[in-house]
């Protein structure tokens, strides 16, 4: 094929040619193609869809025309969607058409690398949260949040139906939830929070034993590192409610263990290792604990050996899933996000511990650092709340958030309003050699 | 071939000491792997060698449309200008929400809808936002409704879609011919009907021929029409959803479109609907205003479906892909999806009942096992088709081998199958021979679950 | 390892880490690595380059900040280095670490992928040139020019030490010419040009029995097709002297046949296909007649059998070679341009043959469109050579061709100067939609 | 595995008709493959499963240094802004020119060395720069030379570059140790001694100790002193050939600076030298001035030894390796490759001769045939050893494992050499048995060279 396809009809992706094509409807006793179309003459349409078709250096092009008018801001901007440093091997790697071109490993004795890597996977979120079971992914944090609420519902020791979750929680996360919790009739509920941290008191007296699960995040949607999760968890168990703990795995290297606070189910979003910024792109994580691995929704994968009695991998407890079970599926989810868990899972594997573990630290630092040099700013104080930071922390501005976003967008910068004089600021490495200058910008625009 | 887990390979523990927070909050130590990045390039690498994808061989898995993924939608997606985050000002991302506003357009002119979300982020998903939509419209209107009816052969997702969402399922038995029981279906749905899901053409391959039957009945109850896109590549420019009377419909962009499936995932599933349902479509939704583009909440959105906006990479590359074929390339590759199954089918010597097909056929493997048959075909260095499935065929073989095969592929392909035709249970029942990996035992994986390095213990 | 590495000691591709290193040095019995370094203390050097380490993320924002230094121009350039649309598959299939990261084939069996590939190459080539030996690759057109000079020392047949060459030749190539004439002794001359093409009678009268060799073009530098090569290749003949022909794979899809005009060797750059713009990265190829077969420089690969009896590839003829023949080579090449051989064979086999003629038909009606539309611009003559172009075309402008070049940079575009008034423009698909804007700038400077 | 010809799988004619040019300026017909794409890719990446890179294993050449190929550089290399055309104002590519000025310092502090060309485009084509900058300045010294000496255990290129030069070689006889003899080489020179070429540590990985004595040795002659780059992975931060006395040197960025060696090239071999043989380096050279960066010509150059300014896209990813190591890493690439080298040494069976070692040994396979113990390693998943060279040991295995390996992969290295140190020849005769391709007959492809799809005829 050519640029000069450009006059070429047909799909260059299909090889066909005419003299095939000719030899094959002869082989099955058609005259043209067309017949083989059973569609009724009263439903048939004449194929004028109005898209043009263009060469493959026209349409990157065209691609690239559109995407232009994107403006070139850096971007300090996080509440569940980060950007670290990928390394390009990762890009590499994953790019193998191996990988990318597989399916679900249906057939594993032709799929033991993807298995492998998904098992491996499976394997860092368990030593990352400390619980037992991990799938080999959601569709991103929102949608593992609302299997993590349908969860609470196939388990006979609990009973209810309310679903508490912090009073500030990304609209979009608490949105995807409604929309679960819609079929199994959850009802979700906000409780207060004090100072960024969950307000236990507050929690404990709206908890009873309707309540069929207790969310809380850390860090949470503003950044703020949880401290007594513990005491949210003893109030899950006290109302014989799940324990579901929102979270990230960079943060996870570094703060005490899921499992040390109670947690039965963690999920979160995992993209941020492996993928970057990408609309909005997520990997959901979903671990929970042994008691709940007949309940699990997703896909997963598990040793076994081969007729050589050599270790395999292969997919497993494949009858709670849709494929099979129907109905009585633990979830309706089959496509999930396999691809982007190779990627953490190099990307994770790459950093190796002490790499993930100096990545969480710089996460507690950054900010840190960032949010006093903003403090200092006439007409922003940061961060508004006490505790520690992971990544990202609110400022009080005294001009108007919208006005403040606004005038760093003309800047150059993009950092999220969360409220009328709030606004929110995230900081990773990717940022590092903006934040002089972003710190400048602030100062001009905030006074 | 073999390869040790990574953490077999380079396992290193990291005490947590001197973080900069207080030791109440962190954990005590860290234990991951540790391979410098020569051993992960080489790790990766051989485990990429231990797995089958489309550039390898055919990939006939029916209903999966494993077709080409063509390189250039990588690099699209992986434009520098596309990876904008989320929660940027609207006037800053004009170039994403043009292009989402254009494969909205598109899509909506393939499957003939009003309007398109693109924020489900896999058919599934897609299933779960249409139905939910559904639901609105009824509770719109006022009349909620207990039962989503579906065909026997339809696929597991509709089942669990539909269970989700809180509704029965009614399960419709196909008729002989292997398509909708008009009889039956007329005596299935009433007032409790909120919706019937079907894929047209169905699992079998073949097309619902009294379409236009069935959605005077389901409508005349009340019900809408909802249509699983996953077998959409049978009919580009021949047949729209739209047109044939569906409400709602999700797309399978890995499938139709040549995304690619990446081993289970990530996908995307749009999901268009007509006018009438527009208002129900998640929240945001990308529209054209005379400063450009801008998202809004239709009138009576359903809500979200995905935290932000889906799998916006894959939805880039279907953009490019459609971009690229436009109405000739789209035509011609579900001309040649059609005449390259209806080619195998005739080539093949299990017998293959029903018929004509479009992009699919099932052949029977009995009175072999289909799933022994299918481990012996991997055997002759190809994928085999998906496995006693549907279940109205008996030892299903179900088969899809898209445009991207040429002649000389299908001959392999059936070459393949007729060498499996032609052997004792006992083969078959040792294969598979040639794969790093022999028979792989699942009862010992379900009935002991190992399903982490930790796991494994000894 | 990690973004915080840039703290960290080391290379992070050399994964010893300290306990194996302690292993090792305990095994070889050495209390430290310093201590294997047998260098006499007169000679050692302290480590202190003054090179500082950098994360990757540090090194590619270095490598970015000095890159982006570079202006935005769209480039009417060409005169042997040439931009054609790369298709990505190009660059998805060569990258794979299997072809990228291999070395010379040394060992066929574990190289037969790498070798049926520049088996392949080669095999286009003699489609291409109609002659029976390409090599596998050189360096870039220039070099393989010298190669064909050297040549031509080691036929028996010729003798004389006179190279003949168009006065019209890319400085650069008569400059590496020079370089490989140096040794042997060649004398390099110009014969003179009429109207962009090989002034046949002057050529004729200036060839005698010293000739070694004489060299052509088609399409000549200036972009003109040659339209009396035959002729040439004649005087060649008469003189019992090589005939070398330059050109270029993608005119040769189009051009009479090198084989057809009497050329005994074709060289010229190939990186035209599967490489694009890269600073004059090239891609040097040799093709020749069979008789020349030992002594033709450069790597060869053969078809030959297995111990199985399968068809099989290897590397032959080595013994031209230096790492065999030492001082008595055909030539001291040793490391070549293989995996841009592979990517050229990529690119020509995505096109096909139809592809290959549509480009080649598009090299020849876009510059004569191009230059039809320039010479209706006020100031600007255009083309001043009366025949058929490829690619490019030379124009005279009223205004000094320097200024018109910097007028037009200042204006985002690019083309050469090639003479007081003369300015040269080459017209590839990927400037087709900067056409219209190019003609409106140099109607601006050219007034 | 088999992969047909892509000519035996889709070929097609052209004719040539109608087209823009005469009839008597076009040829008549052409015939090449035509796969779609999907056809193509599968191709190639079915010929890349048929081959063997570093991040399939180890990957010991001797004197090639192959060692691992950082991804990122190939990303830095493939950027936008890095694809300027060579023929740009000089004011518009100050990138480029920033770069290459960059790289250009680099390499002088890193060899000592006072000004650096990057023409060069192979290690080969830096020795034929140098040879030729040394005979300019003779040239302009009015001091016409015409032998270069050469050590018997030198690489090819050095033989066939002084020969390519115009000069006689001159072949100097290693001492019983394996190195320079100081008493023949001061026999050797002399008036007519253009300059000696050494590589330092030597092909068998020993540092020639009286590097200061040859230099006085070839300098009081008056002839100069070249430094083989390939060796120099074993020397980063310990010690410089512009410090031991040599005046010209190539790098071979492909070895020492981890470009990948893409199946034979491209590499780049820059060339250092003196600030006394500056100029008459290569036309042009890059400078800094006040304005930015130029380039210009040298007051006496040589001229050009590549058509533009050498292979750049190599040079960036040079660069990039160079600037992501720093003063640290490069030194402990260098400690790390001397001590797995002399590991290895230490672990298998073979004897090997001389020492001690830098990054390399040479083993002896004797009395197996090297070439043969070679083909049995491949046996074990491992690329061998380069095999009987130098002549200087008996079936000599060149090995060079770099610091890219584990001592995890050094020890299945000398598990693999053990192995095949216990076989009997008949066993070593018919190897390699687990490659695709068996032993493939050297002689045939010689005795009747087939080397096109056209040659293969029947």
């Amino acid at each position: 094929m050519s640029e000069s396809d450009e006059s070429t009809t047909g799909s260059p992706y299909a090889p066909q040619t005419p003299s095939e094509t000719a030899a094959m409807l002869s082989a099955v006793g058609a005259d043209d193609v067309e017949s083989l179309f059973d569609v009724p003459e009263s439903v048939a349409f004449d194929g004028e869809f109005g898209i043009e078709s263009r060469s493959e250096r026209e349409t990157r092009r065209e691609a690239a025309r559109l995407l232009k008018r994107n403006d070139d801001l850096t971007e300090f901007l996080g509440r569940g969607h980060y950007a670290h440093y990928v390394p390009a091997v990762v890009d590499d790697l994953s790019s193998r058409s191996e990988f990318l071109t597989s399916y679900t490993q249906y057939q594993p004795e032709v799929a033991q690398g993807f298995l492998q890597a998904l098992f491996e996977f499976q394997s860092m979120l368990v030593e990352l949260t400390g619980l037992d079971v991990a799938n080999c992914s959601m569709y991103d944090d929102a949608t593992a949040l609302g299997e993590a609420a349908t969860l609470s519902q196939r388990i006979r020791s609990i009973s209810g139906d309310r679903v508490l979750v912090p009073e500030r929680l990304r609209d979009g996360k608490r949105a995807v939830l409604e929309n679960y919790a819609d079929g199994p009739g959850l009802s979700i509920e906000s409780y207060p929070m004090a100072d960024g941290q969950v307000d236990i008191d507050a929690l404990a007296e709206s908890a009873d034993e309707d309540v069929a699960m207790v969310y809380a995040e850390t860090p949470t949607v503003r950044g703020v590192v949880a401290e007594r999760l513990g005491d949210v968890g003893e109030v899950a168990d006290d109302s014989d409610a799940l324990f579901c703990l929102g979270s990230d795995p960079v943060a996870l290297a570094l703060l005490e263990r899921p499992a040390d606070v109670g947690a039965d189910v963690v999920v979160g979003d995992a993209a941020s290792l492996g993928t970057g910024t990408a609309f909005g792109f997520g990997l959901g994580m979903f671990v929970t604990r042994e008691e709940f691995l007949r309940q699990v929704p997703g896909r997963l994968v598990g040793a076994s050996e081969d007729a050589a009695g050599r270790r395999a991998y292969t997919l497993t407890l494949q009858t709670r899933e849709q494929h099979i079970r129907k109905e009585r599926a633990t979830s309706n989810i089959c496509t999930n996000q396999a691809w982007v868990a190779l990627r953490t899972a190099i990307h994770a594997a790459w950093l190796g511990p002490q790499g993930l573990v100096d990545l969480a630290e710089d996460c507690v630092t950054r900010p840190r650092d960032l949010a006093a040099r903003l403090d200092e700013v006439v007409g922003v104080q940061a961060p508004i709340h006490d505790g520690h930071h992971f990544r990202e922390f609110v400022a009080h501005t005294d001009q108007p958030a919208r006005a403040i976003v606004e005038d760093l967008a003309a800047r150059g910068f993009a950092v999220h309003a969360v409220g009328e004089h709030l606004i929110q600021v995230c900081a990773t490495e990717v940022t590092a050699e903006s934040e002089e200058a972003f710190i400048e910008a602030v100062a001009e625009v905030a006074g | 071939r073999y390869e040790p887990l990574l953490s077999e390979k380079a396992d290193r523990e990291v005490e947590i000491e001197d973080s900069p927070l207080p030791d109440e909050l962190t954990r005590d130590s860290l234990s991951l792997p540790d391979p410098a990045e020569p051993e992960l390039a080489r790790h990766y690498t051989r485990l990429s060698q231990m797995n089958y994808g489309v550039e390898n061989g055919p990939f006939p898995l029916g209903s999966c449309t494993m077709k080409y993924n063509p390189s250039f939608t990588e690099t699209v997606a992986a434009r520098d200008d596309a990876a904008v985050h989320p929660d940027r000002p609207e006037s800053t991302i004009q170039g994403t929400l043009a292009l989402c506003h254009r494969l909205q357009d598109y899509l909506g002119r393939i499957g003939g809808m009003d309007a398109v979300t693109l924020q489900p982020p896999a058919g599934a998903a897609g299933e779960f936002t249409g139905i939910q939509i559904a639901k609105a419209y009824h509770r719109h209107n006022d009349d909620e409704r207990s039962e989503v009816v579906i065909p026997d052969s339809a696929h597991g997702t509709n089942f669990a879609t539909a269970a989700m969402a809180g509704y029965e399922v009614v399960e419709l038995p196909s008729d002989d011919d292997g398509r909708v029981d008009v009889d039956a279906l007329s005596a299935a749905v009433g007032e409790e009907t909120a919706a019937l899901m079907l894929t047209n053409p169905n699992t079998l391959g073949l097309f619902e021929r009294d379409i236009e039957e069935i959605a005077d009945i389901v409508h005349d109850a009340g019900g809408l029409l909802y249509y699983d896109g996953a077998n959409l590549n049978a009919l580009l420019g021949r047949a729209r959803p739209g047109d044939m009377g569906f409400d709602v419909m999700h797309y399978n962009v890995h499938k139709t479109f040549a995304t690619p499936h990446g081993g289970g995932g990530p996908g995307a599933g749009p999901v268009g609907v007509t006018e009438e349902l527009a208002k129900f479509l998640p929240d945001p939704h990308v529209r054209e205003v005379s400063s450009g583009y801008e998202h809004y909440t239709p009138e009576h959105s359903i809500g979200k479906v995905h935290g932000y906006y889906g799998n916006w990479p894959v939805l880039v590359k279907a953009f490019a892909y459609i971009a690229r074929l436009g109405d000739d390339g789209l035509a011609d590759a579900s001309a040649k999806a059609v005449l390259n199954a209806n080619y195998l089918a005739e080539q093949i010597s299990y017998d293959v009942p029903f018929g004509p097909f479009h992009h699919e056929f099932v052949a029977s493997a009995a009175p072999q096992d289909a799933a022994d048959a299918a481990k012996r075909m991997l055997d002759h260095g190809v994928h085999p088709p998906t496995t006693k499935w549907p279940e109205i065929v008996d030892e299903a073989l179900m088969t899809e081998p898209t445009e991207a095969e040429s002649k000389r592929s299908l001959d392999q392909l059936a070459a393949a199958f007729d060498a499996v035709a032609e052997e004792d249970d006992a083969t078959l029942a040792s294969a598979p021979e040639r794969p790093a990996a022999k028979r792989i035992d699942q009862v010992v994986a379900a009935r002991e679950p190992r399903l982490s390095w930790q796991a494994l213990g000894e």
